[in-house]
């Protein structure tokens, strides 16, 4: 290999390649370190972390849709003081980056959390995950308001140094306004796409087909929603953005880069293939060599949009 | 340390309408499989459809000289991946992750050994049943399907030595109705002193009757469960089992890691979902 | 055929069946003509109508991605009068009950083309398709905002007793609030989805696939995301929905009948089998003798959550 | 009045790493089919990939006693669609929607025809070929391939009295380089009065050079253009080519109905697209 895979992606933190596993798709890390180095990955984002334990819903908790994935899975977790008294022990020992993926119902749940990783040894980054429930502002998410984005960045922000990453919903009509709000509380970074709020009925029972009704939907379905979010995210802020939405291969991860993510995630491909790893970065390798680039952050942002109409034409969505 | 193996199909053996055995040449997983273990499965190369499919590894595949060669899935036809294994012509290709999962305990002498199994649930027991009479223990097999046309590999468990108790739907062959009855009837026959291992797979409402009939009688059961699964190494928490231990409260375990067998007794059977 | 397919889609509008061509994706009904008999569809929805005509974007304009496809075809099309003049005596002869979506720059423009629909003769409904531009309003979506909907929702209420159906965007954070403010306004019902804003990206070249950069996902890929705002819409709002996104057979309409749909639409499936609107209709009456249902009304609004959790929980989307 | 027909695959002859010829059992559309129209083919009866493809009518396909039993299209593996296509194996379902498109027009005597065709763009002259010898029309076909191992057929338009003046890239056969060279010359021999028809079919650039080098001989051309296709009967407008009519201003027509064959001139190639 003779080109240079690494990024920094904000914060003060690099990475050595531009391959995270999602959150949520690599449950702690330690349950893929049979089959995977984890030191191989650019980081590892763990599954999404409340204060305390959670159960999640009943089964059934995923259905496959075209292309696609549904999950209802309810955050089911350990709580962060078990996760970094049990995981990140041996997340550390076998050379993971970890990022955190944290959760709240209010704002002080969230701040809490992240004060608490804060102290802890071996956290790289913390990914604030702000599509989750607002209990407290009555069932509104965080991260569909501009105002709840704000307000919870903010508040992070100021229990902690950690390169700070809120994670963006697709559910809403401007994302890059959320992520400009983000960066403008305090935010190193932003990474998006999290799920599509999505539904599956079974015709024979007239029945959802999963428990809580409604579930994200993930996979290759999305990516093309995902792509344009991330370029239309480019074109609002400057910080290092982490792209994701249904990368089943390298070509797909390179869409991302291309239209301005300086890292991706991997979440569902990693289900149909642990073993996913290694090819995305040989293929990286490969197509930057091919197209004679030294480095990875050559190709993020390198959009060419000559030929083209210069932005995004809202237009398009009712042609 | 699972492998992932592009296998080969070998064979495929169709044994009903629904039914078929399909040969796979994946002997690096075949060897370190344990009876109970399963294997993340994806016909062909593309992205269609997305996810793997957990199967139970059928039969250990051996040669002439005895070296594995692969491993059988025993398939029923019910949706979109299954009607795709049921059509494969040798030659073609199968992604097999494995082996996974927790395996079954098996009994030692002088415990003997029950396997019920209701339709596609005999396919955890044919790897059980030889490694049952490696170890000497005299097993028998309580099989229920809805006809005598769908009892299968009855002559590969006799081989084995194992007995067989069978029942059917349509009363084609053994007892007319539910496995549960010629299982009762051994469960009354035999003494609560003598030291049984029972194990089950099968449909839900078939593994919680065993369960209780079990329970009833004083004995345990090993259940294999048949979860959905995105995953099958613990990264997605789909296929969780609500489980009660030690007397505490439900807890949802994956049951990828802590399964697919439980001891019947812990399973929470009301919350195990629609699947 | 003993069961009753008929629907009532509002204002006054009965359907012999409640399948009808999406607009943008069945011409202006008449290429069709040779292929199916356009009196047994329940509609035809034409293509979108300006008041002039349009050229559109240059190719190329659709590509295909995970179980969708983007289209940026830019509304090209002959303008309201010219499709008046040309192609509503020709449907009209072959008994095609249409449903005419129509399009404006500006609120004037709208009411305008409604104004001259009234006057025609064969218009059954008009389909208002408010994810177009609002050049007055700098580029602004009406349907990206509830005050735009409303106002022009309203002002073409004000020109036309036709039955009046408000296309909804997907590209919104609340898409039942939509709906709630185009009833307000004075729609009979309204139809959802038009496409996903998406964009795909050809990474050898690093230029966007499509010439106008973004376009529209449609197809399987967006159904789940779809049938989950029709479900939304139907807990918000009673007016007829007309459901659509990525139906392909009779099942995939039933989910969106169960969540609430009164009628359906199908686009990306027609250019797939010309040939499916039989299909569909022998599915469904399938459906609902097997089910023992002696009319489609039973099975509209039908879904079961009885076994599950009441309501929409917005947990779900970062589970 | 096109139709639709599972077709299934009669023979599937490879002619090299990357060219085939598919035979497919859809007679009604090989009966019907006039020389440039096209099909609309979908591999298999699932959703992936989801949309069809378009292809020309390439042969169409008599049994001994001269009764239409199917057609045959010429494949050039290129993507997901023509990759399935290559690799089909008799028996194998192709759906195929046809026929459809505006045809050639064919010459008839004094008129002679010329017929010129880079890689692919072969397709569609086969049956054109045959049409020409029907009505009597002296025929040339001016054939251009990356090398001689690509040029496939000529023994075919041989039997249909067929000319040959052939060029391939690395000069392995016929000129040296592109297909306008001899093209050029012919054009040059060719006296200025004498009745000619010229049709086209290929690459973007080639089709614009054979079209502007007639031009300034004073010739037109028809060519078939092969732009992305979403639906093929007119109804998603994605296939729109710029054609400037009657000196007026460039509008966009849609290829499925008003094409594929244009006259060359009337295309405004600047505005094709990159397809
Ligand atoms: C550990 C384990 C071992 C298994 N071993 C075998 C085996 O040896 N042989 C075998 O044939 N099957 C086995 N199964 C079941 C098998 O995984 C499913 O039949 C398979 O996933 C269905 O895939 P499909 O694509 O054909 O169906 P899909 O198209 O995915 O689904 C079709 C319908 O079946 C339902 N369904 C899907 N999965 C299940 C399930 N697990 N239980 C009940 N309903 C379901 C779906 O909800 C849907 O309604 C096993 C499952 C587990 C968890
Ligand atoms: C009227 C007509 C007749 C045709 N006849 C033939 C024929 O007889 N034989 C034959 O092999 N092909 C023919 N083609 C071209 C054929 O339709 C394409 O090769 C095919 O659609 C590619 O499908 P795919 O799924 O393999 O490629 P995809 O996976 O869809 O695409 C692979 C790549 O090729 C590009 N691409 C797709 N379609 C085209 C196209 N039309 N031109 C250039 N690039 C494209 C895509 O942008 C992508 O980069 C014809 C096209 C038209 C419009
Ligand atoms: C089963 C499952 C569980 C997930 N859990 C979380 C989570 O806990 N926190 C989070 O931020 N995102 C979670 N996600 C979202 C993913 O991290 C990712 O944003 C999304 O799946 C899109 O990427 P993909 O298409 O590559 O999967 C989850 C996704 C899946 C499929
Ligand atoms: C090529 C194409 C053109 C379209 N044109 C229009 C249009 O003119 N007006 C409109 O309201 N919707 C238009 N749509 C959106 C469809 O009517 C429909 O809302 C969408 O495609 C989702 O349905 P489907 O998945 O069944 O295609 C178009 C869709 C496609 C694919
Ligand atoms: S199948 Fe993914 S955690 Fe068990
Ligand atoms: S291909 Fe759809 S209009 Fe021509």
């Amino acid at each position: 290999m003779s080109v240079d895979l690494s990024v920094d992606i904000g914060g003060g933190l690099t990475l050595a390649n531009p391959f995270i596993a999602a959150s949520g798709c690599f449950g702690y890390g330690v349950e893929y370190a049979d089959v995977v180095d984890l030191s191989t990955l650019g980081a590892v984002a763990v599954k999404g972390l409340f204060l305390d334990e959670r159960e999640g819903h009943p089964p059934e908790r995923i259905v496959e849709t075209p292309s696609g994935m549904l999950n209802a899975i309810g955050l089911q977790g350990i709580g962060v003081r078990r996760f970094v008294a049990e995981k990140l022990p041996p997340l550390r020992e076998r050379g993971a980056v970890v990022m955190v993926n944290i959760c709240g119902s209010t704002i002080d749940e969230y701040a809490e959390v992240a004060r608490i990783l804060d102290d802890a040894e071996g956290v790289a980054a913390i990914e604030l995950n702000i599509s989750c429930p607002n209990i407290r502002k009555g069932g509104m998410m965080f991260g569909c308001s501009l105002a709840g984005t704000r307000d919870v960045v903010a508040a992070v922000r100021k229990v902690t140094r950690l390169p700070l990453v809120p994670k963006l919903t697709p559910n809403v009509t401007d994302v890059a306004a959320f992520a400009a709000a983000a960066r403008d509380a305090g935010a190193d970074a932003v990474s998006l796409v999290n799920t599509f709020l999505a539904m599956a009925i079974d015709v024979e029972t007239r029945r959802p087909r999963l428990s809580n009704v409604m579930g994200g939907l993930s996979g290759p379905a999305i990516r093309p929603i995902a792509v344009r979010m991330v370029h239309e995210c480019r074109r609002a802020v400057s910080i290092p953005l982490i792209g994701m939405g249904g990368i089943m291969n390298a070509d797909d991860a390179l869409e991302f880069l291309i239209a301005g993510a300086t890292a991706v995630q991997v979440g569902t491909a990693n289900f149909v293939d642990p073993f996913i790893w290694g090819k995305l970065t040989a293929g990286l390798t490969g197509y930057l060599e091919r197209h004679g680039m030294a480095a990875v952050t050559e190709v993020v942002g390198s959009l060419d949009l000559s030929t083209r109409d210069a932005g995004p034409t809202p237009e398009a969505a009712c042609s | 340390m699972p492998v992932d193996v592009d296998a080969t199909v070998l064979s495929n053996t169709r044994l009903s309408s629904d039914y078929n055995v399909l040969g796979l040449a994946a002997p690096a997983i075949a060897a370190a499989a344990e009876p109970g273990q399963f294997v993340m499965v994806k016909p062909g190369l593309g992205d269609h459809p997305l996810l793997r499919r957990p199967f139970s590894v059928f039969e250990v595949i051996e040669d002439d000289a005895g070296r594995v060669t692969g491993l059988s899935l025993l398939n029923k036809r019910i949706g979109v991946t299954t009607r795709t294994l049921f059509g494969l012509e040798p030659g073609a290709r199968v992604r097999c992750l494995g082996p996974l999962g927790r395996p079954f305990s098996p009994a030692a002498p002088p415990e003997r050994a029950w396997m019920v199994a209701g339709g596609v649930g005999l396919a955890p027991f044919h790897t059980l049943a030889v490694a049952l009479r490696a170890r000497g223990v005299e097993s028998t097999l309580f099989y229920g399907a809805r006809s005598a046309a769908e009892l299968f590999h009855l002559d590969a468990f006799r081989r084995l030595g194992v007995r067989l108790q069978l029942a059917t739907d349509d009363g084609s062959r053994g007892d007319h109705g539910l496995v549960a009855a010629p299982l009762e009837r051994a469960l009354r026959g035999l003494g609560p002193a003598a030291p049984l291992r029972l194990y089950a797979c099968g449909p839900t409402p078939m593994m919680r009757a065993v369960t209780d009939l079990a329970h009833a009688h004083g004995r345990r059961t090993e259940v294999s469960l048949e979860q959905v699964m995105g995953c099958g190494l613990g990264g997605c928490y789909s296929c969780v089992v609500p489980v009660r231990r030690n007397g505490g409260r439900p807890r949802f375990v994956r049951s990828c890691l802590d399964g697919p067998v439980f001891d019947g007794r812990t399973v929470v059977w009301d919350g195990l979902g629609a699947g």
